[in-house]
């Protein structure tokens, strides 16, 4: 019954995939056909996910395919890519659900919508097959056609530079990735003796630590460049915003997802428990991330941009439960551990979803106003008061605002990470916790920050631009879409309790020695897992304050009398008040890019040009920028160091038949004496 | 009976607020020798509020309306958690410090945007101050948390004012004196007083919070006002109980609730003098001094964590 | 008998277009023979594969699964090739790059150079493989000097003078293996027939069979392309028109490894394996990695494919010189699939160079736009042959990874698996600047030749089908050749 | 018949530090002659009659239709006589010097003493290849890299001469079809290059690169 329903919904892509090119030359037809039947594959697969979550052992499915003589292809079916299928899956079914509506505009401009259905339902299917490969070369061919197909779809607005440029370096870091990738597999594969999931799992006792160490560093190399961890996070903020907003939706709020699975499984059930300072490691990528990418974040002009760095963001918060949990199971604090461990996972299912859910959003706002840059828009809401809702619940889960889901992961990753420093008797550890915490302080009220920027400049206040002013309200397909995301952040914030017990239940697995705290009765559904005496019951939070403020709104007049409101414009020191008055994003951001000018190294040049010297300019230029550091302290002297050293080596080549002609007797010469 | 004591401590708070704002003002302006408003007079001012008709601007939208009633109910939620007449709270599902912040980092969320909804540049001016200087007490006020629960091993504040209530003079260590002006400076910091804001003001040049509440007018002012002075007696209230834990009786009976309440309000009613005091005694600094202020705060908690593993707080 | 069918069918095709008057005529006797040549080769293979090695005047003529598989890929490429060499020459012609007279005798040459090429592996003779390979280089080289202007004559000019000398050492390592066995066959043709010296290899006198080695190296080495040897390599492929680039690049250094790859069987059995292994890994390495830089600051799209075979002609002698049975067949497998993404890229890149009418890399723009369907098989050809999956040589890279991690060679393996991705980077960057980006000049849209891209979809069909899955039979018959080779 | 192969060296020495076009073919022509007479005595020493066939077609093609090949060529073209140098004679004269030495040095030793003429003709035959291969680098004329070329054939034939007594015929007679056909494809190709470039120096064939 599960292969059944999985096959399905496999089948369901590979048909979509098909169907749009065959249907051809009606764009909007076949459109329409190929998204629905992908929307039903992704249910069939949801289905599924939730059936493998129940499984206590590895479900294996063999495939009717080989290579070389060597392996069978096979389905590797167990919690772990049972959850990611999960995660997955649901984001799959919002954006195509989503998907209905955004792309008819693409069809208006004569953009070939088969060709971008035949690689949407190719990339979803590459995401499943992912984390369901159950061997080396399944899940290299998978990885790679996920990569391929989600550049060709950054691409799909190639005309600009930019994107494509942004589609090189995604595909070219992603790619490097998939070296390092490769190499840690074949390692493991090497000492394991085979290349399916089944050997390598058998291989983590008898691992000596140095190779251990290695393949986790190549590991974290090569994942950590898919998931976006800075440095090797550059591709990321590129690529996301260049991409078509579905697209971007589904490849941040989903397909960095995939890198974890690949460094958990390597975690999970390949690696042996490891030295301490993995999980260190991963605190310190971690840290550095979810810093440098709300920092950025918040400097974004570009809407897309700044959920983009908040992937990086967030991303990184993932890293540092992760991190923890690894640390806390090295000393042996098991049930910390595996709150740990919920803790990350639950924060990566409510990244998936709100980051998500705001990708929609934006792509509502672009496909209303053509616009990206949040400095012209302004005043959506009232224009555009569903969307405006729903975006509104996303920024208030990225924002971690209880009782939202972003706050639970948030609260449980904090709570992890004062385990950490209180439990582990060692100063270095205690002091890396600390920094981790004060770290996700700091993030957390950058990225509040950030979102009321986004909030405030994108959907408040009065409209700067024409594009602005003129938007309309999107297609309904978008707002269900929308609409089911925001429900979903919604029920994940108020009933943590059922959920995270599943995951819970997922560690156990992997780490046998370690239980989940049980809970008692009723209160189970709505709190998160209880350990050492705090406990946070969203649900009742939630109705606390909405009573109170029910209460309020319905007791004020109540006790005071009833007052009227007027409604006037706003006060402006006597000046009728418009758009260009209004704190753009960029104005509102400016404190913080002083505070933090250390970082953010930014560079100004004002230029007049003056009527009368020295009072009176005509036209003033004013350009600002930030410096980004690791690119242009990393990436540009490599880059410059490999073309150098790349024009030196072309020299070579001279075109002289003679030099050839030498370097064959040179050539000769040398294995003649060697062979002495 | 829980949610009696609930309405109990909730109302109590409310009414508690503006008193403890008035005391402050009133030692103000006696150390100012001038005579200053009545003990009362914010009494007067919110009822004033709340009597009068409003004004509403034409730009905002449903977020403007909605976010005073938010505020307050987030503000006054939190203060639901502390532990006031008994050293445990009332809210029995949670009294997490850090969901505690975060209900306060709520409703500083939603007055940004409804300052940026009015489209007025004082708004934003004030909104985007706000947020940057809430990004540097951020990691300063958890890392004190940090300090906190290392001393007392939770977040929670029920146990952790259950624990210091035990051994009142454990405060005379030298980390959590550390601790206590670190929470201090935020305290300032965070209730929007000098050097870091000043509340009486509404020169552009220097306003913070009140830049957010311009706009508003009527009863939304006075639930804003309202709030921020609830909110001020709830940091107050941290101190008073988790710092200054004398006089703290977990005895349920109304005699020790009493007893407990008396030196609370003696507590509260010195921090508030000893707030005036510091009005005073400084000036407000530059906006972009603010930040390294509030990183002596973080490196102050840092350093009493450091002595508390090192050589156990001794 | 097919063998010789096999020769005089392709040999007849070429006399046949080139005495029978009428472009139309020839056309057709040109697609007639290579498709009954494409059946006969199929049908050869398939026997070789089923029933065993295949013997025939005396045991003169050898074929044997590895020579099978060559000649395979030689009559698909042959057939594609021929097929898009028609509408390719009536453009050239139209566009009076060529004269009239000039094509006329495109056929006979060609169809002698594939002669040559099939001759080479179908020889039992050392010694008349030699003259075989020699003879390739000889009736290519004036194919690659066809366009007759100063670039394709300097281009021809080197082609022929390093590859002549190149093959001079071959001969030498010839006659040295000659010297060894002459001490237990005594002199005769015995003595260079391969099957015999296979029996006898490991009584060979091993210094001897060592610097016969090295001699082969460097002489079929510098045909093959080997850095540092290749250097005609980007010349001639850049230069000849582009069927015959597509067949110089997929089947012709091909038929140059088939030489050294029969040394290396050689002194396998001789017990010398560990010797020519490590020398094939580090040609193999060194070639995979000269190819970075080239490709990366390319101008030329011609070039840089050629740069590219030399790289994969490093893949294959780097899977050889790993030695592993896995290694071979996945180095036999890379061989196939190499010439089949290689021929139909070179064909997808010729239709693009003819439309923009320039190989400049930086002047092709948007090709999207024009060429909706040639587009495709360029990106897959670029996809495939930088080793990204679901295309074959994926399959056939992994093998040899793994084959080469399973030998415990962890640095060269990873060092191979990093230039290969930097390879993907650089032609990456190209491909996608050409590809896609708004239409730099202006070019006109025009449906494209059926033709051409019925052409381009013959090897498009391997690239594709074996991507996915190798089927048990192909496994099969890579094993057979992995026995052959590994020469146990 | 010592003396024959040291005489075939010094052509090969001669040939190195040759200035003129002309001379160099002649005394390629006489090397070659030197080695079928070469050959005329491995046969008569072994009395295989293979290898009669296979001297006189050295002598036929190398010494005398290649050399007349080439030297049609000259006149066709008109070029000069002039050789031009990469490397100059004493220079190159040293490097030879040292190729010689080098190939003494390589040989296994133990393959030396079941020679058939003396114990030199291995490295001689290896020394006349590198030369050979010398000559190619070290002149720049289209010409002269042809005869460099054949200076290596000649060094190829005698080493199969030397060592193993000549090929077998079937591959001695394919070599000699390739050595001819490949000199007549190198002619055409240096007519044409002479038509477009008006100049047989190689040195300038160097427009492709990179």
């Amino acid at each position: 019954m599960l292969a059944e329903l999985l096959y399905t919904g496999l089948g369901c892509l590979i048909f979509g995939a098909l169907a749009a090119p065959l249907l051809g030359t009606k764009f909007k037809k076949s459109w329409l056909v190929s998204i629905g039947v992908s929307l039903i594959g992704s249910l069939c697969v949801l289905g599924s996910a939730l059936q493998i979550m129940g499984l206590r052992s590895p479900f294996i499915l063999r495939l009717p395919l080989s290579t070389l003589g060597m392996i069978d292809q096979s389905l590797y079916l167990d919690r772990l890519s049972g959850f990611f299928l999960m995660v997955i899956a649901i984001g799959a079914v919002l954006v195509s659900l989503y998907s209905f509506g955004i792309n008819l505009h693409y069809s208006e401009a004569g953009k070939n919508l088969s060709y971008f259905a035949f690689l949407y339902n190719i990339f979803l299917l590459a995401m499943y097959l992912v984390v369901l490969a159950g061997n080396v070369v399944l899940f290299l061919i998978m990885w790679e056609i996920m990569s391929l197909s989600s550049y060709l779809l950054v691409l799909y607005e190639h005309e600009e530079k930019h994107v494509r440029q942004a589609g090189f370096i995604y595909v070219v870091m992603t790619h490097l990735g998939t070296v390092f990738i490769s190499i840690s597999y074949f390692l493991l594969a090497k000492a394991a003796g085979g290349l399916n999931w089944e050997n390598l799992s058998l291989v983590s006792k008898n691992l000596n630590t140095g190779l251990a160490n290695i393949i986790f560093l190549l590991a974290v190399i090569g994942f950590g460049t898919k998931a976006g961890l800075i440095p090797l996070h550059i591709w990321l903020p590129r690529a996301h915003p260049a991409a078509p907003t579905n697209v971007s939706a589904l490849m941040s709020g989903v397909m960095v997802k995939t890198a974890l699975y690949g460094l958990l499984r390597f975690l999970f059930t390949f690696l042996p428990t490891g030295p301490w300072w993995w999980g260190g490691l991963l605190l310190i990528l971690g840290a550095l991330s979810a810093l440098l990418g709300s920092m950025y974040a918040v400097l974004q002009k570009n809407l897309k941009g700044l959920l983009a760095y908040s992937t990086v963001e967030n991303m990184g918060i993932i890293c540092l439960g992760l991190g923890a949990a690894l640390i806390l199971r090295h000393f042996q604090f098991y049930d910390l551990a595996i709150l740990a461990g919920v803790a990350f996972l639950y924060h990566l299912m409510n990244h998936a979803v709100f980051k998500t859910l705001l990708f929609m959003g934006a792509g509502s706002i672009i496909s209303a106003t053509h616009t990206k840059n949040m400095d012209l828009l302004g005043g959506l809401l009232k224009r555009m008061p569903y969307t405006g809702l729903f975006f509104l619940c996303g920024v208030a889960s990225l924002v971690a605002l209880p009782p939202l889901n972003g706050f639970v992961g948030e609260w449980l990753i904090l709570k992890a990470l004062f385990n950490l420093s209180i439990a582990i008797d060692s100063l270095t550890i205690k002091a890396l916790g600390l920094l981790a915490i004060s770290v996700l302080a700091l993030v957390g009220a950058l990225v509040a920050t950030a979102g009321v920027k986004m909030y405030g400049s994108v959907f408040l206040a009065l409209p700067r631009s024409y594009q602005a002013e003129k938007a309309r309200e999107t297609s309904l397909s978008m707002h269900i879409a929308m609409g089911l995301a925001a429900f979903i952040c919604v029920v994940l914030g108020v009933l943590p309790g059922k959920i995270s017990l599943l995951l819970g239940s997922l560690l156990e697995l992997y780490w046998p020695s370690a239980r989940v705290p049980a809970q008692d009765g009723f209160w189970q559904l709505c709190n998160v897992p209880k350990l050492g005496g705090e406990v946070y019951y969203p649900l009742f939070l939630g109705l606390l304050i909405v009573i109170i403020a029910i209460l309020t709104w319905r007791l004020l007049p109540f006790i005071f009398g009833q007052t009227s409101v007027r409604r006037s414009e706003t006060w402006t020191c006597g000046i009728t008040p418009d758009a260009t008055m209004e704190y753009t994003g960029t104005g509102f951001t400016e404190p913080v890019r002083v505070v933090f000018k250390n970082i953010f190294l930014p560079t100004r040049e004002i230029s007049q040009i003056y009527q009368v010297r020295p009072y009176f300019s005509r036209v003033i230029y004013f350009r600002d920028n930030i410096k980004p550091v690791i690119e242009e302290g990393l990436y540009k002297p490599l880059m410059k160091l490999f073309l150098a050293f790349s024009k030196y080596v072309r020299r070579m080549q001279t075109g002289s038949v003679q030099m050839y002609l030498a370097y064959i007797l040179i050539t000769l010469v040398i294995l003649l004496a060697t062979v002495r | 009976m829980n949610i009696l004591y609930m309405i109990l401590q909730g109302l109590f708070l409310l009414f508690l607020a503006p008193l403890i704002a008035g005391v402050v003002k009133k030692t103000k302006a006696l150390l100012q020798n001038r005579r200053g408003p009545h003990l009362f007079q914010v009494y007067r001012d919110i009822y004033k509020y709340m009597k009068k008709d409003a004004v509403m601007s034409e730009q905002t939208s449903w977020i403007f309306v909605f976010t005073p009633y938010l505020v307050f109910a987030s503000i006054l939620g939190a203060g639901l958690m502390l532990p006031v007449f008994h050293p445990v709270s009332p809210w029995p599902f949670s009294s997490d410090l850090i969901v505690f912040i975060y209900l306060l980092t709520m409703a500083r969320f939603f007055m940004a945007l409804a300052a940026l909804d009015t489209g007025s540049a004082f708004g934003g001016m004030g909104a985007s101050r706000e947020m940057a200087v809430s990004s540097v007490i951020e990691p300063a006020l958890v890392v004190t948390i940090a300090g906190l629960a290392f001393k007392a091993h939770t977040t929670d504040l029920s146990k952790m004012v259950s624990s210091f209530m035990v051994n009142p003079n454990g405060i005379f260590t030298p980390n959590l004196l550390l601790l206590l002006v670190a929470f201090y400076i935020i305290l300032i910091a965070e209730s929007g007083r000098i050097p870091v804001d000043n509340p009486d003001t509404h020169l552009e040049l220097t306003m913070i919070h009140e830049g957010m509440l311009l706009e508003y007018s009527g009863k939304y002012l006075g639930l804003m006002v309202w709030a921020s002075y609830l909110k001020q007696l709830l940091l107050y209230s941290i101190v008073a109980s988790v710092f200054l834990p004398w006089g703290i009786t977990s005895d349920p009976s109304l005699i020790g609730g009493i007893y407990n309440l008396f030196f609370y309000l003696v507590k509260v009613v010195f921090i508030g003098v000893l707030v005036a005091v510091t009005e005073t005694a400084f000036v407000k600094i530059r906006l972009f001094q603010i930040p390294e202020l509030l990183f002596s705060s973080l490196v102050l908690s840092f350093l009493s964590i450091l002595m508390e593993i090192t050589v156990g707080g001794r | 008998m097919i063998v010789i069918v096999l020769l005089l069918i392709s040999f007849f095709t070429g006399i046949l277009a080139w005495m029978v008057p009428g472009q139309e005529k020839k056309e057709k006797i040109n697609v007639i023979g290579s498709c009954i040549l494409a059946c006969t080769g199929i049908v050869l293979s398939w026997q070789v594969f089923s029933m065993g090695t295949f013997y025939a005047i005396d045991r003169a003529i050898y074929v044997d699964p590895f020579s099978a598989l060559i000649i395979i890929v030689i009559v698909i490429v042959n057939l594609a090739v021929s097929l898009y060499s028609i509408p390719y020459l009536k453009r050239e012609v139209s566009h009076g790059l060529v004269t009239r007279e000039q094509s006329e005798k495109f056929y006979l040459w060609y169809h002698v150079f594939v002669t040559t090429m099939l001759s080479v592996v179908v020889v039992n003779n050392l010694g008349l493989m030699w003259v075989a390979i020699e003879a390739t280089t000889l009736a290519s080289a004036l194919l690659v000097g066809f366009y007759d202007h100063k670039h394709s004559l300097e281009a021809a000019w080197k082609y022929v003078i390093l590859c002549t000398v190149g093959i001079t050492f071959g001969l030498f390592g010839t006659i040295f293996t000659y010297y060894s066995a002459m001490e237990i066959l005594g002199h005769g043709t015995d003595a260079l027939y391969w099957t015999k010296l296979m029996e006898i290899a490991p009584r060979l006198d091993p210094s001897l069979l060592k610097l016969a080695f090295v001699f082969i190296l460097v002489g079929y080495g510098t045909k093959a392309g080997l850095a540092p040897l290749h250097n005609w390599l980007p010349d001639a492929h850049s230069q000849a028109p582009t069927p015959i680039s597509a067949v110089l690049s997929g089947v012709l250094l091909n038929c140059a490894l088939y030489g050294i790859i029969r040394f290396y069987s050689l002194t396998n059995s001789a017990l010398l394996g560990e010797f020519s292994q490590q020398l094939l890994l580090v040609f193999g390495l060194v070639s995979i990695g000269i190819a970075v830089p080239f490709i990366v600051l390319q101008k030329d799209i011609k070039r840089l494919l050629a740069y590219s075979s030399v790289e994969h002609m490093g893949i294959i002698a780097l899977g050889v010189g790993l030695g592993s049975k896995l290694a071979l067949m996945g180095a036999m497998f890379h061989l196939f699939n190499h010439a089949m993404a290689k021929s139909m890229f070179f064909m997808a890149v010729g239709n693009i160079a003819q439309k923009f009418n320039t190989k400049n890399i930086t002047r092709i723009k948007g090709i999207v736009h024009v060429m909706p369907a040639t587009v495709v098989f360029f990106l897959i050809g670029a996809f495939a042959l930088t080793g990204l999956p679901p295309f074959s040589i994926f399959m056939s890279e992994f093998t040899i990874a793994w084959a080469g991690f399973t030998a415990g060679k962890y640095m060269v393996s990873s060092l191979y698996l990093l230039f290969i991705a930097l390879i993907f980077a650089g032609l990456g960057y190209h491909v996608t600047n050409m590809s896609f980006g708004r239409l730099s000049r202006r070019v006109a849209k025009e449906k494209e030749n059926t033709w051409l891209l019925a052409a381009m979809c013959i090897p498009l069909l391997f690239v594709i089908g074996l991507g996915f899955s190798t089927p048990a039979f192909v496994t099969d018959i890579l094993e057979q050749i992995a026995v052959v080779v590994g020469g146990e | 018949m010592a003396w024959m192969i040291y005489l075939m060296l010094g052509t090969a020495f001669v040939l190195v530090a040759a200035t003129s076009l002309s001379r160099m073919v002649r005394v390629l022509s006489l090397q070659s002659a030197c080695l079928a007479l070469l050959g005329f005595w491995t046969a008569y020493r072994s009395g295989i009659g293979e290898i009669y066939i296979a001297a006189s077609l050295t002598f036929v093609v190398k010494a005398l239709l290649i050399p007349w090949i080439l030297l049609y060529t000259v006149r066709r073209l008109g070029v000069k006589e002039q050789v031009e140098f990469n490397f100059g004679i004493k220079k190159s004269l040293l490097l030879s010097l040292g190729f010689v030495l080098l190939s003494f040095e390589v040989l296994p030793p133990n393959i030396l003493h079941k020679e058939i003429f003396s114990g030199s003709s291995l490295p001689v035959a290896i020394s006349l290849v590198l030369i050979g291969l010398f000559i190619m680098i070290a002149r720049k004329k289209a010409l002269t890299q042809i005869v460099g070329l054949l200076v290596m054939e000649n060094g190829l034939y005698m080493l199969a001469m030397s060592a193993t007594m000549g090929m077998p015929l079937l591959v001695e007679i394919g070599i000699f079809l390739d050595l001819v056909v490949g000199a007549l494809v190198m002619g055409i190709l240096t007519f044409r290059i002479n038509q477009s470039f008006d100049s047989i120096d190689t040195s300038r064939l160097r427009n492709l690169r990179g």
